[in-house]
């Protein structure tokens, strides 16, 4: 399961294109909201920390292991939460009060 | 890598590009945060079962503790949205760079360093670093808790590239030999100063600006750990991510009418009331009696909200003022500028939060050639972004920006402390119009007032 | 240079994706030369054709790569000739005439 | 695979894409087709400098055959251009099948089959086959070379299906012991006999919308060889052009308001002229000249351009009308139908062909709501896509259709042969009604008249 260098690029090539084709497409409303849900998605760079935090090679890495652990689960939680927080508080039409 | 943990990687990736797509409209929008907690979910899920993993405690330590810090994060007012953005991208950053500066050390004790694993080790802790000090400063100062204007000196520039470029060769001497491990921990210096010298040069106005170029490096760097750990989906959601933030600070560029460059190296700012003295004009000042006599009797008022609502946080007022005058048959529109506010879109969020439906937020290009027609333009706390300076005033920094067209209101009403310039340092020819009222003081405090006259008015 | 089935499937899911969402936005007038602009870049497939002509390995794969070679080189240079050909008919203003 | 034309791959794939994007508007799509070349080329070029190629004889005659078919071929009237479309998917799906068998044999000696080839091989050369014989009955349909009726007995798709499992239990046979070779040529046999038994019960009419899908089988076919010779460009171009036809085909089942199923097993057309026989209402019918006078009196004058305009090859006599009356001061639209004619898009390439102006034909959505301002509309060789019952009459099998509203313009006038019906095989009340005039006979011939009534009437 190996990728090597050629490919991991033409990945990139091709999420890079996605990315810009996507994200102009998204409504200048929710531009405050896209910024938190990409930076929190982002995040996954959790996946090469728990690894490090999990295979306990020697105390170095453990440490830094689980302090990038904590740093990219604060940051996916606080993200993801105040994302929906905020696109909560969007709504189209008022609720009729009486 | 187990092939599990290859398919819940592969299942999250499809999770990811939907939920930003999800994102190009308010009604889908909260199904693109599920699915991004579903694909995230799917990528821990995974790696929890790689069978190298054998010990939990400080995974278990980290998450919880990651928990117990993002959940208070997630619960602050809508205002600091702008500094726990660039927090956020500081943590980003923190952790890719202590991923590579790990991988660094295992990888040489074990002398599996090739030259291209060494590479790319390289770009991904100076990028990490940089994003990480970046954005704590520019949190710093989208918080204020230091000065936010621009720090300048003669040849910054070129003090800052060359520590780059240090950098950079210092990664070229270690992808030719791994060894010379003394190179490690400078290259990581050079980083973590090096985000502290990019946005220092750069005043607090631009910040937003600057946190979207910084999730472009946020993104980036996690596509080089994704290089790094050969990672496909790693690649993906940073390609997504670094996108995103290259999108939207073009998008903001353009809205200012700036480069690029100009933003990042411009100092901008920096000539803050350089006009402010000139030939003393006069404006007119008005009461808050005055101004709802005036809002009640408009056929139409648009409200053009700017940094000042938010600084304010004056959202909520201007909602109590939105019903009372709806209630009162006035047609009432929210016109947003892109750059209004302290970050992308924030306008729309403080005024949604506040309950503000998103159907009466028009963007400037809808509104502007409706603006002939309308009763009354009430500006609350925006000044650039109003400034008809742009567009007829040459020698105007601002020249050439979109602005809202406030002045072709019939009346013109402004809320803000006193005659001072916005973040662009220039007066405002608006605020010395004939058919402009000025009412002075903190934008809360005065549409308070406003709402009270109206509904005093109302009972009477 | 080996390729894995996972990562070849994920380069097809990003290339769908990216596919769909450039597609979507090509101009109604155009489709026809979309057609068979498309139609030429499928026409892709003449490198592995290429490789079993030239590879000549016993006669049955040397004669269908030759055959598979002609094909292709139909298809795309047709492909490509045709699309030009439609694209320069459309123009915008009517040039004057005297 | 060496790194030269690994770099070669990685730049083209880029270039194909850039070059769709380019295909947005007419003003960069020419661009589009240069990106898409150089990217050919580079593909191209890379392949043959592998130094496992040893012989360059087989390559230069086989390319030199492709140009000298593939250059006249690019030759063929615009009116052919479906036809073509169809005969290059077959050739495409050909290249493909070709390549898979070569490859099953290869490696089926060098006993390298991994059940993973075999089943990506398996997959691939069904697909080709059916593909290639697929298009070529698309083609001879298209051409009218073969009976365009849907060809149908009973039980039809369950045999068709039944082949189709057949031919995937096999390959999974195969996969299982690959040296069970009798088994392939079967596959291939079913392949190719699946494809024949696909087209046949599809109407002559439905057949754009066919060779979309068959865009979408070729493109697939093409990623199914990337995926056999672990090739990444291929999986980009074949997916690119998969998607292209799928989107294209929706695009098209949409405007028909039709689904998918319906398209590809609902033998559509087979029940043509069931309804045509009624009550005998008339039809007024009126001369070029009345026409002329008609057309040369009118403010506005919208043309609907339909299959029949195709048929009768009238774009050019239509442009000189269009020039005649746009000198008259006339102001004269085209009302383009999506599914109008043999292919999607294929209305505009006629009349950009005839030189008209791309900023004269108005799309379906824009048009209509003008309609009952327009003077005349005049109906060219177009039946299903004016049809008012697609609006009215829930019994008609058109029921549902956006239709250009041309019963809404003051004065229809519609040029036809006959009056029988279109594709759908249904009668169209706006031949009757009060407003509409019948000019019968050949699009060509009518359109000729009426230009040299007007430039006659221009002269005296
Ligand atoms: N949104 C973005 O993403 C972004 C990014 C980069 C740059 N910018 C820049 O930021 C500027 C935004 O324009 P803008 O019109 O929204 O803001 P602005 O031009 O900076 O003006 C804000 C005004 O609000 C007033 N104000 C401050 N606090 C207030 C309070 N508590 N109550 C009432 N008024 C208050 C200030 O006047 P007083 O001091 O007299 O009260 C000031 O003139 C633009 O120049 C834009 O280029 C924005
Ligand atoms: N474009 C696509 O991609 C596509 C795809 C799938 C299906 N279709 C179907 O094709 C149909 C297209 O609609 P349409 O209105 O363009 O065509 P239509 O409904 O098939 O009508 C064409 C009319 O042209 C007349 N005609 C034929 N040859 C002529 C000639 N030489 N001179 C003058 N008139 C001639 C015919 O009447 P006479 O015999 O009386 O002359 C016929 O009524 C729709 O039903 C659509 O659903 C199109």
């Amino acid at each position: 399961m190996t990728l090597d260098m050629l490919t991991a690029l033409f990945v990139f090539m091709l999420a890079t294109f996605l990315g810009l084709d996507i994200i102009r497409r998204v409504s200048r409303l929710l531009h405050t909201p896209l910024m938190s849900l990409t930076n929190a998605i982002s995040a996954v760079a959790v996946v090469g920390a728990l690894l490090l935090a999990g295979e306990a090679h020697d105390t170095l890495s453990t440490v830094l292991g689980a302090v990038a652990v904590f740093a990219s689960t604060t940051n996916f939680v606080s993200g993801f939460l105040i994302t929906d927080r905020m696109l909560r508080m969007f709504k189209k039409r008022e609720t009729p009060k009486s | 890598m187990t092939g599990a943990a290859e398919l819940c990687y592969f299942a999250a990736a499809p999770l990811f590009i939907l939920a930003l797509r999800w994102m190009s409209s308010p009604e889908t929008a909260r199904r693109a945060v599920f699915s991004a907690v579903v694909a995230m979910g799917l990528a821990i899920g995974g790696t929890l079962l790689q069978p190298t993993i054998h010990t939990f405690t400080w995974i278990g330590i980290a998450v919880l503790a990651g928990f117990l810090v993002g959940v208070p994060l997630s619960r602050v007012p809508l205002t600091a949205v702008p500094e726990r953005t660039g927090l956020s991208q500081a943590f980003g950053g923190l952790a890719v760079a202590l991923v590579g500066i790990a991988k660094y050390y295992l990888w040489l004790q074990e002398g599996v360093l090739t030259p291209f694993k060494m590479g790319v080790i390289g770009g991904e802790v100076i990028l990490g670093c940089l994003t990480c000090t970046g954005g704590l400063l520019a949190a710093a100062k989208l918080a204020e808790m230091i000065p936010t204007r621009p720090i300048t000196y003669r040849g910054q520039n070129i003090v800052s590239f060359a520590l780059l470029a240090i950098a950079l060769a210092l990664a070229g001497l270690l992808i030719y030999n791994p060894f010379m491990s003394w190179a490690f921990p400078i290259i990581i210096a050079i980083g973590l100063i090096f985000g502290v010298m990019l946005i220092l040069p750069i005043g607090g106005a631009d910040m937003p600006t600057v946190i979207s170029f910084l999730n472009s490096y946020a993104g980036l760097s996690a596509v080089a750990l994704g290089f790094v750990l050969e990672n496909k989906l790693l690649i993906v959601a940073g390609a997504l991510d670094g996108s995103s933030g290259f999108v939207l600070s073009i998008i903001m560029c353009k809205a200012m009418n700036r480069s690029v460059t100009n933003v990042l190296f411009g100092a901008f700012g920096s000539v803050q009331a350089a006009k402010a003295l000139g030939e003393k004009k006069t404006a007119k000042s008005a009461t808050s009696a005055d101004a709802a006599q005036i809002l009640a009797a408009a056929g139409t008022v648009v409200i053009v909200p700017g940094y000042g609502m938010a600084v304010a946080q004056a959202q909520h007022r201007v909602r109590d003022l939105y019903e009372l005058l709806s209630k009162k048959g006035v047609d009432v529109k929210f016109a947003v500028h892109p750059v209004a506010g302290r970050m992308p879109g924030h306008m729309n969020v403080l005024l949604a939060e506040a309950e503000i439906p998103y159907d009466r937020l028009v963007e400037m290009d809808d509104i502007n050639p409706e603006m002939p027609q309308v009763d009354v333009c009430l500006v609350i706390g925006a000044n650039d972004v109003v400034n008809p300076a742009a567009r007829s005033d040459s020698t105007s920094p601002i020249f050439g920006m979109p602005i809202i067209d406030a002045d072709k209101a019939h009346t013109v009403m402004a809320i803000k402390r006193s005659m001072n310039p916005g973040f662009a340092g220039i007066d405002n020819e608006l605020y010395y119009a004939n058919n402009t009222l000025m009412l002075f003081g903190d934008a809360k405090a005065v549409i308070s007032d406003v709402v009270k006259e109206l509904s005093g008015e109302n009972a009477s």
